[in-house]
This record gives C-alpha cells, sequence and structure tokens, in this order.
C-alpha cells in the first residue's frame, strides 16, 4: 500500500493481474444480477413506482426479498434492474449527490437534476455500468417519470417498466393504462404489471414492492403484496444433539470477568 | 431509426444448435417394496416459461416409470421410442420387460447415439422381478447404476446433498445404540420429495408451477397410508400386479 | 428529415426507439430543442445523440447569453459536427440540425456518421432513409410553401414508416420560422396510408371452374 | 470454471434463536489437486463479527489484511467497536471500489448486533464480489458449493434454534453440501457466536 | 385362340410375326371377364359406377373397392384384376403428388393420364413382367372442366364423353350413346349410370353383385367422393324399377 | 462396390460430364458424392413471420397471426397468411422462415391428400397433424437442416378441443394459451391473466376481444409487426379463418411528450 489515503472513486489496481487471470483461459465471474421486474406509473398527482424482490445469480435466487426501490430523496426514489451492486451504489451516490445539491440551492432538488446525474453518470461509464433504472419523483414542477438505460439514454413516459420482465408488465401496462387514472388505480395497474411479471418472467419472483409519492408524500408500500410465500414444510428437519460428530472444540467466552487483585500488602491506599 | 445500445451487439455468427435446455427437475427414491419417481412440470426456455404443465414423468409399464430431464424435444421423443421397444417386447414375449431389462434397453438406446446424444438426463424407477424397489440413474450417454435415490435436471446439486444426508442419513451419527434405518416407509419418503421439491422450488428458478409423484408398489403391499393422500390418483391397469398412483401438487408459479 | 421551405424549415421524425425488434419506446420525441429556432432529428444511439444534444445544448445557452444574439443555425450545425467527428470512434450518431436564424433564413444540415457537415436543402437520415430517398428525389421541389412541404415531410415519414420496421409509430413535425415554432403530430391511426399491398397468390385471377365446353356427341 | 474456482472453497452463516453460526470448509486447492486441509477462510473481526471469505486464496488473504486495517481505522477514528451493520457496508464499499477489478471473493458476514436495550440481535449478510449486499433473515451461503449449500439449507433451516441446535443444522447443511462439490471439502470449521461465548469446532467428516 | 403353340405368347418383348403382342391382348382378356365399369362425364361433373361381381357371400359389404381415389378431384374405376387396379391406383396417386410438389397445382386429369399411359406401356416392353390386365376409367373435374379417360392394357388412352369396360361394356356403350352426356347434370347423370349398370348385368350367369358409384361435381364441391347414400338407394331403386317395365 | 462412376465423386469438375448431360435425377445416389459431407445445412431464415397467437375458448381454439413477412428490418410483403388450415379440423399458424412454412404446407396439403385419397373414413384431426409435424420438426433438426419455424395447431375434434406448439428443434408442449416469438413474452402474460381457468366459459366474441387486444399490444411493441392481421376459428362446425382485419390503435397521449429529459417545448 504506497499511501494510506486512497482517493475516491473505482480503483483499478487489480485489473491488470486479473486481465492476465483471464487471458490464462479463466473467465472472470459474475455478479449478482437482478433480473428484475421494475414499473412506473404518472398519475394524478402523483407517481406509483413498483419491483419485483428477487435477486439471481444465474438460474439461482441469491436473495428471496431484496429492495429494488432506492432512496433518492425525500420525494425521488428510483428502481434499479441490471448489476445489482451497480444499482445500488450508483443511486446511492446520486443520492448522496441530490442531498448536497440541496443543501447548496437550498431548494428542494428536482427529478431531472437526479436523471441528468444519473445519465452522465451512466454515459460516462460507456455502459460498463450495467444499472437500468427507472426514476420517479414529485418536485416542483409536479411528478416525473423517466427511464435511464446502462448506456446512459433516457426516455420521458407516462408509464415505463424495465429489467428482464419489462415485456411482461409493459404488456400490462398497454393493455391497461389510462390517462388520468386516480392513486388507487395506478396502484392497481402497477401490481398487475409486477405480478405479470413475477409470474411470466422467471428473472422476477418473490413480493411486489410499491412506492406512491405525491407532492406532499412519499408512501413505500414494502412488500405490498406477497403472492408467493412458501407453504409450510411437510416434515421437520431439527437434527438430534450429538448428530455432528466432531474433533476439536473451542470456547471462548465473551464475557469479561474483572477480577480485583490487590496489590501490595493489602494496605487501603492513602487517599487523605 | 433509434436504438438503445444493447450489450454484446458486435457482429455475431449465427449457427444452428441443435440442443436447448428447458429446466425443470426429477428425482426418484428406492424404498423397500415400493419406488417413488417425481418431477415437476414446468417447461421453460431462457427467462420464459413455455407451459406450466409438460410432464416429465411417464409410465411405461405397470411397475416402470421413466422420468426425464434436459433437452424436452430429445426428452419426449426418447420415452416414445423406449414405450415402441416395449411395446415390442410384449408382443414377441406377451409380458411386460423387467425393470433391469428396461434399464440395460435404456443404456443401449443411449448410447447408439454417443456421438449425436440425446441431451437427456433418465432416472427409471419401479419394481424388480423380486419386489424390492429400485431406481436407476442414466447420463445423457447411457452410463447408468442402481442407487437408492437419485435427483436430476436444474436443481439437481441443490436436491442431491439434501437427499444424501435425509435417506442415506449421510455425516449423521446414529443415537448410541441404534442404527439408521436401511429403507424409509413411504409416508416418509414422500415428504422428503414435497419439501426437495418446494425448497428447489425457491431456490432455482426453473423449477415450479407442478409437481406429479409417481408411486409404484409391490405386488401385494399394503397401501401405508397413501390412500390418505389429497391429490391421490391410480393408474394401474392390471389388478394381481404392481399398483401405480400418481399425485398432483401445485408448486410456486413465479 | 428536415426540409426547408420559403419562410422556415419543416423538420419531421418518426417515434420509435427499438432494442434488437422490441420495441423501448412507442411515442419517442426525436425533435431535441437546441435553442429557440434551432432543432435536431437524432438517430443512431439515443444514448450517444442524447449526450452530444445535451452538450449542444448547453454550449448554445451560453453563445446566446454571451453574444446577447440567438445563435445562427451554422452555429448549432458547427458544434455538432465537431463533437461527432472528434469522437467519431466513440459515438453512434446521426444527427439532422435545422432552424431558422436572421443571416440566412431557413437551412438544414446533414451530419451523418463518419462526423461530416453538409448543408442540403432536404435532408433524411435513419435506418428508414434508404427506402424513401427515390420518393424524396421524385417529389422534393423548391420554393413550397408551409402546408406542401408539411405534406412532404408527412407522406416521407409515413412511407418509411410503413416499410422499416425499425421505424414506426406517430409523426412529430416542428414548423420553425421567424415567428416561432409550431408542434405537429400525427398519430399512428391516422397516418396518411399508400398501397398496403393485397393477396394475389393464393388466389390466381381467372381460376374459377369456367363452364364445360362439351360438344354433344352425335348421337346416330 | 471460473477464477472463483480456482482454489475452492465455500461459507455458509446461518441465524439461530439469539445467536449465529458461520462455518467453512478447510481445503485449499489447485483446481482439483488439494494443496491444503487446513487453510482458514473466517476470520475474527471483533468479538462478536466473524468473516468468511471463500474464494482466490491470494484474495482471501489481502482482504482479510485490508479489513483488518479498515476496522482497525474505524475504531481508532470512531473509539468504538464496529457494528456488524457497518462493517457489511464497509465490506460493501471495499469490494466496490474495485468494480472494474474485482477481488475474487463472496464474503460472508455473521455477527451479533447490539440493540439499544442492550440485547443482543443475530446479523448476517453476504455480498457477491463487487459489494452487493444481502441481508437475509434465515441464512447466506457463498463459495464453489453455494448451489449445493442453498439447497440443503433451504430444506434443512429452520427459524429460533438454540446455539446447540444450529451447531447441528449447520454442520449437517455444510458437510453434506461439500461432499457433493469437489473443490470444497477436506475438513470443516463451525463457529457459533452466542452473547457470551463463541464456541468453536472442528468436524469429523470425509477427507476425500 | 390360332396363337396358342406357337410360342410367341409367352413374353411381352416379342411380337408374333404378324405384329401382334399376344401378351397384351390375353390382358384385354382379363379384362372382359370382369364386372363391367362406366363413366359418364356430363355437364358439370363425372359420375363413375361399377358392377361388382360378388364371388362369396362371405365378403363383407362395400369390401375390395374397385373405384379409388387418386387426387381430391380425381378418381379412377377398374375393369380387371383387381390388385393391377391398386398398383395403378397407387402410381397414380403418386403422380399427382409428385405433379403437385413440382408445380404447386393440382393436376389436370390429362397430365395424370399421360404419365399413366407411359407406366402401363412400360409393362408392355420387358419379358420380366407382365402387361397389366385392366381397363383403367380415369374421371375428374379440373380447371379445364370434367374429363374422361380410359387406359387399356396396351398403354393406349382415349379421352372419351361416355366410357365402358368389362363384361357388359357393350350394351352399356349402346346405352350410353342413347343419352345426351352434355345436358345431363351429375345427379341425372348418377341415375342413368345405375340404371346401365343393372341392365347390363346378366342375372342368369352372375350371381349377386354390387353397385359401386362416385361422383365429381357441384354437389361435392369438386372432390371426388362416393356417391351419398340416398341417392345411392334412389338410383337403385329406379334402376330396378326401369329394368321391371322394360321387361314388361 | 459402387460401379457407378459418376457416384465416385468428381475428380475434377469439368472432366465428368461437363454440361451435365446426364439425367441427375435417374443417377443413383445422387446428390451424395464424395463431398457431401462437407455440405453445410445450418442456415438462418431470410423472409420472417413474427408472432402466433392462440387461445382455448368454451368452443374450440382461437388463433391470430399478422399479415407481415419481414425481410430483415424491411417489412417486405404485407399481405402474406400465416394461418392455414389442414383438413376440416385444425389450422397451423407459423412464425420464423416463411419458405420454410409454405414448405411445410405443401407437406401437410399433400398428406391430406393421401388421406382423402384412402377413403377409409378417417380423418386427421389436430393431434395427429401436431405429431406428424413434430416428428418432421426433430427429424430435420437431427439432419442438422432445420425448418425454420415455430408452429402452433389448434383444432377441434369429436368434441375436444387441441392446442400445441412445435419449433425449430422439435420442442413440443401444451397449454391453454400459447404464443410465438416475441408474442411469448410481451402476449402470454396477458393471455395467461385472461384465460387461465376460464377455457370452459369463455365465448368467442370474450376470446376475440382477449386476442384483439394481445394483437394490439404486441403491434405496440414489436418492430416486426403489421396492424393486418387475420383470426382462425375452429370450433365443432370446422375452420373459419377471417378475412385480413385492420387493428385500432391509440397514441393521443404522446401528444404532449417532449424530448427525453428538461426539454419542454
Amino acid at each position: 500500500m504506497a499511501s494510506v489515503f486512497s482517493p475516491p472513486g473505482f480503483d483499478f489496481s487489480n485489473q491488470l493481474r486479473n486481465n492476465f487471470m483471464a487471458q490464462k483461459g479463466l473467465p472472470l465471474p459474475k455478479a449478482t444480477s437482478t433480473g428484475t421486474t421494475i414499473v412506473g406509473c404518472l398519475f394524478d398527482g402523483g407517481i406509483v413506482l413498483g419491483a419485483d424482490t428477487r435477486a439471481t445469480e444465474g438460474p439461482i435466487v441469491a436473495d428471496k426479498n431484496c429492495e429494488k426501490i432506492h432512496y433518492i430523496t425525500e420525494s425521488i426514489r428510483c428502481c434499479g434492474a441490471g448489476t445489482a451492486a451497480d444499482t445500488e451504489f450508483t443511486t446511492a451516490l446520486i443520492s448522496s449527490n441530490m442531498e448536497l445539491h440541496g443543501l447548496t440551492t437550498g431548494r428542494k432538488p428536482r427529478v431531472v437534476t437526479a436523471m441528468t446525474m444519473l445519465k452522465q453518470m451512466l454515459f460516462r461509464y460507456q455502459g460498463q455500468v450495467g444499472a437500468a433504472l427507472v426514476l420517479g419523483g414529485v418536485d416542483s414542477t409536479g411528478p416525473h417519470l423517466f427511464t435511464i438505460a446502462p448506456h446512459g439514454s433516457t426516455d420521458k413516459l407516462p408509464y415505463v417498466t424495465m429489467g428482464s420482465g419489462s415485456l411482461a408488465a409493459m404488456a400490462v401496462f398497454e393493455s391497461g393504462w389510462k390517462a388520468n387514472m386516480s392513486r388507487e388505480a395506478a396502484l392497481q395497474l402497477v401490481k398487475d404489471a409486477i405480478a405479470a411479471g413475477i409470474f411470466n418472467d422467471l428473472g422476477s419472483g418473490s413480493n411486489i414492492d410499491a412506492c406512491i409519492i405525491t407532492a406532499s408524500h412519499t408512501e413505500m408500500l414494502r412488500n405490498v403484496e406477497m403472492p408467493n410465500q412458501r407453504v409450510e414444510k411437510e416434515r421437520q428437519y431439527g437434527f438430534r444433539r450429538g448428530t455432528t460428530a466432531w474433533k476439536t472444540e473451542n470456547v471462548r467466552s465473551l464475557i469479561v470477568n474483572e477480577e480485583i487483585t490487590l496489590l501490595g500488602g493489602g494496605d487501603e491506599m492513602d487517599t487523605t | 431509426m433509434q436504438h438503445v445500445a444493447v450489450p454484446h451487439a458486435q457482429p455475431q455468427q449465427r449457427q444452428f444448435n441443435p440442443y436447448s435446455e428447458n429446466g425443470g427437475t426429477i428425482l426418484a427414491i428406492a424404498g423397500a417394496n415400493f419406488s417413488v419417481i417425481a418431477g415437476d412440470t414446468r417447461q421453460s426456455e431462457g427467462y420464459s416459461i413455455q407451459t406450466r404443465y409438460a410432464p416429465k414423468v411417464f409410465r411405461l409399464t405397470d411397475k416402470a416409470v421413466l422420468a426425464t430431464n434436459g433437452f424436452a424435444a430429445d426428452g419426449n421423443m426418447f420415452v416414445k421410442k423406449v414405450r415402441q421397444r416395449l411395446e415390442w417386447y410384449r408382443h414377441a414375449h406377451a409380458k411386460d420387460m423387467p425393470l433391469r431389462a428396461i434399464a440395460r434397453l435404456i443404456q443401449t438406446m443411449l448410447y447408439a447415439r454417443r456421438f449425436f446424444p440425446y441431451y437427456v438426463y433418465n432416472i427409471l424407477g419401479g419394481i424388480e422381478e423380486d419386489g424390492s424397489g429400485a431406481v436407476y440413474s442414466f447420463d445423457p450417454v447411457g452410463s447408468y447404476e442402481r442407487e437408492a435415490c437419485r435427483a436430476a435436471g436444474a436443481a439437481s446439486s441443490l436436491v442431491q446433498p439434501f437427499l444424501d444426508n435425509q435417506i442415506y442419513f449421510k455425516n449423521q451419527t446414529p443415537a448410541p445404540g441404534t442404527t439408521h434405518p436401511a429403507h424409509l416407509p413411504l409416508s416418509h419418503v414422500l415428504s422428503l420429495v414435497i419439501d426437495s421439491f418446494t425448497s428447489a422450488t425457491e431456490r432455482h428458478i426453473e423449477v415450479g408451477d407442478g409437481l406429479e409423484i409417481y408411486v409404484v408398489l409391490a405386488k401385494g403391499s399394503a397401501l401405508q397410508g397413501l390412500d390418505a393422500i389429497q391429490g391421490l390418483s391410480e393408474l394401474t391397469t392390471t389388478d394381481d400386479g404392481e399398483r401405480m398412483f400418481v399425485i398432483r401438487r401445485n408448486l410456486k408459479r413465479d | 428529415m428536415a426540409v426547408q421551405f420559403t419562410d422556415g424549415v419543416v423538420v419531421g421524425a418518426d417515434s420509435r426507439t427499438t432494442m434488437g425488434s422490441y420495441i423501448a419506446n412507442r411515442v419517442t420525441d426525436k425533435l431535441t430543442h437546441v435553442h429557440d429556432r434551432v432543432y435536431c432529428c437524432r438517430s443512431g444511439s439515443a444514448a450517444d445523440t442524447q449526450a452530444v444534444a445535451d452538450i449542444v445544448h448547453q454550449h448554445l445557452q451560453l453563445y446566446s447569453q454571451v453574444s446577447g444574439a440567438p445563435p445562427p443555425v451554422h452555429t448549432a450545425a458547427s458544434i455538432f459536427q465537431k463533437l461527432c467527428y472528434e469522437n467519431k470512434d466513440a459515438l453512434s450518431a446521426g444527427i439532422i440540425v435545422a432552424g431558422w436564424d436572421k443571416e440566412v433564413g431557413p437551412s438544414v444540415y446533414n451530419i451523418p456518421l463518419g462526423g461530416g457537415l453538409f448543408r442540403q436543402p432536404w435532408a433524411i437520415g435513419g435506418s428508414g432513409s434508404t427506402y424513401v430517398y427515390g420518393y424524396c428525389d421524385a417529389t422534393y421541389k423548391e420554393g413550397c410553401g408551409r402546408d406542401e412541404t408539411v405534406n412532404f415531410v408527412k407522406n416521407t415519414l409515413a412511407l418509411a414508416m410503413s416499410r422499416d420496421g425499425s421505424s414506426g409509430g406517430v409523426i412529430r413535425m416542428c414548423v420553425i420560422t421567424e415567428e416561432g415554432v409550431e408542434r405537429l403530430f400525427v398519430p399512428g391511426n391516422e397516418l396518411p396510408q399508400f398501397w398496403q399491398g393485397s393477396e394475389v397468390l393464393p388466389n390466381p385471377k381467372g381460376k374459377a371452374v369456367p363452364e364445360p365446353q362439351v360438344v354433344p356427341m352425335v348421337v346416330e | 470454471m471460473s477464477i472463483m474456482d480456482q482454489n475452492g472453497g465455500s461459507v455458509i452463516a446461518m441465524v439461530g434463536k439469539d445467536c449465529v453460526a458461520i462455518a467453512s470448509d478447510l481445503r485449499l486447492g489447485n483446481q482439483a489437486l488439494g494443496v491444503s486441509s487446513n487453510f482458514q477462510k473466517i476470520f475474527p473481526v471483533t468479538d462478536r463479527i466473524y468473516l468468511g471469505l471463500p474464494g482466490l486464496a491470494t484474495d482471501v488473504t489481502t482482504l482479510k489484511e485490508r479489513f483488518r486495517f479498515r476496522v482497525n481505522m474505524y475504531t481508532i477514528k470512531e473509539e468504538r467497536e464496529i457494528e456488524p451493520e457497518t462493517f457489511a457496508h464497509l465490506v460493501s464499499s471495499t469490494l466496490y471500489e474495485h468494480r472494474f477489478g474485482p477481488y475474487f471473493c463472496e464474503p460472508v458476514m455473521a455477527g451479533l448486533s447490539k440493540t439499544p436495550s442492550g440485547g443482543y440481535k443475530p446479523f448476517i449478510a453476504a455480498t457477491d464480489l463487487i459489494g452487493c449486499l444481502n441481508f437475509a433473515k434465515d441464512f447466506v451461503v457463498a463459495g464453489t458449493a453455494s448451489e449445493k449449500l442453498f439447497g440443503v439449507a433451504e430444506g434443512l433451516w429452520e427459524p429460533d434454534l438454540e446455539p446447540e441446535d444450529l451447531f447441528e443444522t449447520i454442520s449437517q447443511t455444510l458437510m453434506n453440501a461439500v461432499d457433493r462439490d469437489a473443490y470444497s471439502g477436506w475438513g470443516c470449521v463451525v463457529h457459533v457466536l452466542t452473547k457470551d461465548k463463541v464456541i468453536t469446532r472442528t468436524l469429523k467428516g470425509r477427507m476425500d | 385362340m390360332t396363337s396358342i403353340g406357337t410360342g410367341y405368347d409367352l413374353s411381352a418383348s416379342t411380337y408374333s410375326p404378324d405384329g401382334r403382342i399376344f401378351q397384351v391382348e390375353y390382358a384385354n382378356k382379363a379384362v372382359e371377364n370382369s364386372g363391367t365399369a362406366i363413366g359418364l362425364k356430363v355437364k358439370d361433373g363425372v359420375v363413375l359406377a361399377v358392377e361388382k361381381l360378388v364371388h362369396s357371400k362371405l365378403l363383407v359389404p362395400g369390401a375390395n373397392r374397385r373405384i379409388q381415389t387418386v387426387d381430391r378431384h380425381i378418381g379412377m374405376a377398374t375393369a380387371g384384376l383387381p390388385a393391377d387396379g391398386r398398383t395403378v391406383a397407387n402410381r397414380a396417386r403418386d403422380e399427382a403428388a409428385n405433379f403437385r410438389d413440382v408445380y404447386r397445382s393440382p393436376p389436370t386429369l390429362k397430365s395424370i393420364t399421360d404419365r399413366l399411359g407411359h407406366f402401363v406401356q412400360m409393362y408392355t416392353l420387358y419379358s420380366s413382367v407382365r402387361p397389366f390386365g385392366i381397363s383403367t376409367i380415369l374421371g375428374a373435374v379440373d380447371k379445364d372442366g370434367p374429363a374422361l379417360y380410359v387406359i387399356e392394357p396396351s398403354g393406349v388412352f382415349y379421352g372419351y364423353h361416355g366410357a365402358a369396360v368389362g363384361k357388359g361394356r357393350q350394351l352399356a356403350k349402346t346405352e350410353l350413346e342413347k343419352l345426351k352426356l352434355a345436358e345431363l347434370t351429375a345427379r341425372e347423370a348418377v341415375i342413368e349410370a345405375a340404371r346401365i349398370i343393372y341392365l347390363v348385368h346378366e342375372d342368369a350367369k352372375e350371381k349377386e353383385f354390387e353397385l359401386e358409384m362416385s361422383w365429381i361435381g357441384p354437389e361435392t364441391n369438386g372432390l371426388h367422393v362416393p356417391v351419398p347414400d340416398d341417392l345411392l338407394k334412389e338410383a337403385e331403386a329406379k334402376a330396378r324399377e326401369a329394368l321391371e317395365s322394360g321387361f314388361e | 462396390m459402387d460401379h457407378f462412376p459418376l457416384s465416385w465423386g468428381r475428380p475434377r469438375n469439368d472432366a465428368v460430364d461437363a454440361y451435365g448431360t446426364f439425367p441427375i435425377q435417374q443417377r443413383p445416389n445422387h446428390g451424395q458424392d464424395t463431398f457431401s459431407s462437407g455440405i453445410q445445412h445450418t442456415q438462418q431464415p431470410i423472409v420472417t413471420g413474427t408472432s402466433v397467437l392462440a387461445i382455448k375458448f368454451k368452443d374450440g381454439i382461437m388463433m391470430a397471426a399478422d399479415n407481415l413477412a419481414s425481410y430483415g428490418s424491411l417489412a417486405r410483403f404485407r399481405d402474406i397468411k400465416r394461418l392455414h388450415a389442414v383438413g376440416e379440423h385444425t389450422v397451423i399458424g407459423a412464425g420464423g422462415d416463411m419458405g420454410d412454412f409454405q414448405y411445410i404446407q405443401s407437406i401437410m396439403d399433400e398428406l391430406m391428400i393421401d388421406e382423402f385419397a384412402a377413403q377409409d373414413g378417417h380423418a386427421l384431426g389436430p393431434a395427429e397433424v401436431h405429431n406428424y409435424l413434430s416428428e418432421l420438426m426433430y427429424a430435420r433438426r437431427s439432419k442438422m437442416d432445420p425448418l425454420w419455424n415455430a408452429i402452433l395447431v389448434g383444432g377441434f375434434k369429436d368434441g375436444q378441443r387441441f392446442l400445441a406448439f412445435v419449433d425449430l428443434l422439435g420442442t413440443t408442449y401444451s397449454a391453454s394459451t400459447l404464443a410465438t416469438g416475441y408474442g411469448a413474452h410481451i402476449a402470454q402474460p396477458l393471455l395467461r391473466r385472461a384465460v387461465e381457468g376460464r377455457e370452459d366459459t369463455l365465448d368467442a366474441a370474450e376470446a376475440e376481444k382477449i386476442i384483439e387486444q394481445s394483437m394490439q399490444v404486441l403491434f405496440y411493441r414489436d418492430a416486426r409487426s403489421l396492424d393486418k392481421y387475420q383470426i382462425a376459428t375452429i370450433t365443432a362446425e370446422g375452420v373459419k379463418i377471417s378475412e385480413s382485419r385492420k387493428l385500432e390503435t391509440s397514441w393521443s397521449f404522446a401528444e404532449g411528450i417532449r424530448g427525453y429529459g428538461a426539454q419542454t417545448q
């Protein structure tokens, strides 16, 4: 380690080594991705965001109930699909920049600001940061909804979907969306769209998260529907104690026993 | 026109790949006088569910059941061919082919396609001529083995170690003065099968939708509580030999 | 596509954005405002063209603040060209810049893939354009009025959209004149219709069984 | 075969009633060749945080040191012991710094976090190799046997296991999973963390 | 038969000194021994009818059909050896399928007859084979309207307005000539065809017979199908009636 | 040993039968010379059709496909029929290569003529047609020379509905709703939601509405689709394939959209 101080941003120090190993024929492993269905929908006076809660590593479910609706500001939220770590850190970074932006300007930051920050960051990384996002929020200019693709292109639409379940979810929107929907109707449509992803796309699954943002209030509906609870197991799988054979044991006690040993002849200290 | 850049948009050569993978998992467990063969019913390709009900477990005779997993087209075609051979055998010998003979037949048929294999993992379950439950598992080119239990398919690596632990009692020291049973009772086996599939459904995206459990009982053996199980129907065609049942259950559909 | 006419320019575009053959956005607005009287039509990678347009937009805002006057179309086009040329290895962007300024009036510039800058009375670009060069050559006339030009743009786009799978949706147009910018919109179900094709093969004409021309047999 | 599988090794962590357990195999291999049967993959971070690092052995060692350094810095700066949640984020951001040249390690953490009332709450977490955190309420797994571990754990794990029962469950899960994995095995070690002690046992099992 | 014993009749590939091929002539004899088959080409369709002699009471009614379908719109009736009829019918189907395969359109009857004629003729050229002992009546409604052909054992074929082969052909021809074929409808032709078959059947010599009839016309949608039961019954009833009144 | 010199392979192209005078169709083992093992059958679809949809309803099966055949992204033929009746009980609908589909149509027609000529009182039903097609497709994939299609087979015979899928690999499956191509991703979720569990109560009008809506969504989202399509209905009454019809579409909400971000003009 050359210096104790490490500059902010990415550290490329392992790249040389990793490329060398990749050249030797060892392919680079895949990171956790959120197969994912994420959606957003405008309604009269606000927006609803929705997401499923499955994270996958190849065909294996890595996390059955992860959170894909990320906090940007109090009234701006962002759903992420793609490489899980990228969506997590990209939104966290933009969230912190938005907070600073808000403190600098002394105003509630706008959705377009977050959108621009995100698209410029993703464009800078030319798709290497694999985040596909649905950004929604309400600011002084009203409710706004965007999608941001990994290469940094954005779209502005009244209803959007992203992720591997985006086609299923979009089909629901295309057949059920109407202009000027009520909050309830919009939430129901979002739930239906996510459910279409959950039940038709293998990359999406488990529960439905939703988030309703209006000018005055943001309501995060974590696990608003849980249509895929595991049924009770047929058997109990507790083991008899002693089933596992072991060779050595070491018990480290964490209880700090304070034992006062008096030094000297046991005379009382002269405190006078 | 505009397009959103798609990753890996490099020029790609289109080459016909005669194989595909259709997900799903199968497993079979042999008991003392019964055999249980199960499979989920989801057929998928990539991230799409093709159908929620495509059987992977097939009745061959009253005492033999074949489960296939892998590339569905190969699997269906293979089962068709096995059934044809069994039919011919029946015409020639006026009886059903014994289980161990079916197992050898399947090996020969698989190995015949050594250099353009059926991309299928097979598990054959049923009752042997001596009345014992048996399970034979095969690799795609015909290597096979008689076992007490076996899982194959997409989630085989999730299910197999669980079965090792629960069927073979691997890594479990028996309580002092006792030994592990060599065979488990039917109800115990059935609950293990169901739990194996609900577990696989939780953690593997290609497993789910429905579960079909075939149970083959040796000649003259009792129902062993089978009649109390919901979703049961009998498939036996003769009334003096082995009996065959199927249990259908739902699995999660996400 | 963009076409200049006597008093201004008409810019128009379809609204389809695709990922492979999936339509990621069917109502895209590809007419991008870069200044009050200068618009551009974007084709190629959405991310690249948006990034470039945003940068140009920023440049032009700066320009107008510093100089106190709106930027000439040529200036806008030149900035586009500079960005596209200098980054041509990294970008996939075909841009048409059009607008009105008081120096030259209406003008249309085409900046195709390599980053060249070409002024044209009319310009088309994008994947659907190859299908309609012939139509444009045959139809375009100099000295047209506004309505005629709007129709020309509308028809050209409709023809391209009906033949090119990567184009489609609605038609958006802007008429940019000294007075201002007028937005026009043609929904996807009201596009101009041309020959749509009709099934011929399974029903060859004159195939109906004719009355048998049997000469009666002579009976002795 | 990817770089992650070069040296083999697997880790699992499970939640019990007021306790957590973390266990790993002890193999160090060079692809199919076994090299050591006493390769430590689980390291104590604080008294009540244990960190498992399955993956490329060189990165296991590097990361262990790196985390030790960063935890020490935290302790010095903050003048308090790091909490498991905080440590999880430290792990996550350290790995994400190397987004474009990652360490080939998928850390698994188990710990007991202090509640405001002075009690201890079980905590487990895992990340992928670029730091995507996964907080689970039941169990987390990583390493070459992760698929098998998922399968067995999904079958065997039950809520609210007492420390001794948790030891049985995690041991059985790990041993049966690594027995089906060519790149893990060669002995196992289990740590069970409770509020007042840490029990560490090495298991007796197959050594092939 | 003066040729018998001369040796010129042993092979189809040998002419007799006066230029005849006895094997082909013998084949014609095989046809003459068979129950009558007739075909009527009328205004809007074609009708085929066969007097199928039932040589045993043990046969299932409707067995050994002598009218066969070649293509959707083509049918054929044979007189002679039934097995040869099957062979020719199969060949005809192959030819029709081949025609469709190559030209992607339904074959005309002429083209099928032409190909079949060649096929039959091939069997008159070699010493190793026997000429077909059948005459084939082919009927169809194709793009040029109704058509009717007869192929003889020699391979020769002619188009007809009305055709008759087999035992009762002479009488049948006479009857056919009396009809104004070009003015009949297919339905009327069915009645006439039945009458003729009943008429030519020699009750005294032969025992039982079955009337087998098929048609192609507007009522069948251009398809070659058996005459429906009710119409068949009606035609048979009328035929018997005519027969009885004729005797009086 | 084959004594036919032309079967020994070609030493040089011009040395043997330079002008191709020998009737090739009569040559024994024609098409198989020494070099035939090097023939590459692998190919790709050229003129392609997109999705086909089908659902079960109370009285039978309803199937739909649009009228477009694309050539890459060019909408080349906007008037082709992708639904084809096979006999009186079955309809097949295909996506993928249209040349291959026409070949399949001719094979099916020939099969039906063979069956007709037999006049044995049996008609092939949808299940038989599907099985025949799956054997055909599987045989061709096994020759590494696939028919590049995904086909839906729908039918109604003897009071039984039938709906199944077969593709270029010979993969088959059956469900109460099926869709090929993009339809499998876009339309299938809608179809499943609308049909699953209601197969026996949906009437023809409701079924048509479901199909229509799905075709509309497909037209919105599939860049290789057309707003002209046909519906086939197979019931106890037989096969009915509709005339080409046009989709209603809605675009009005798009009028107010400006730019892709901050733009408002």
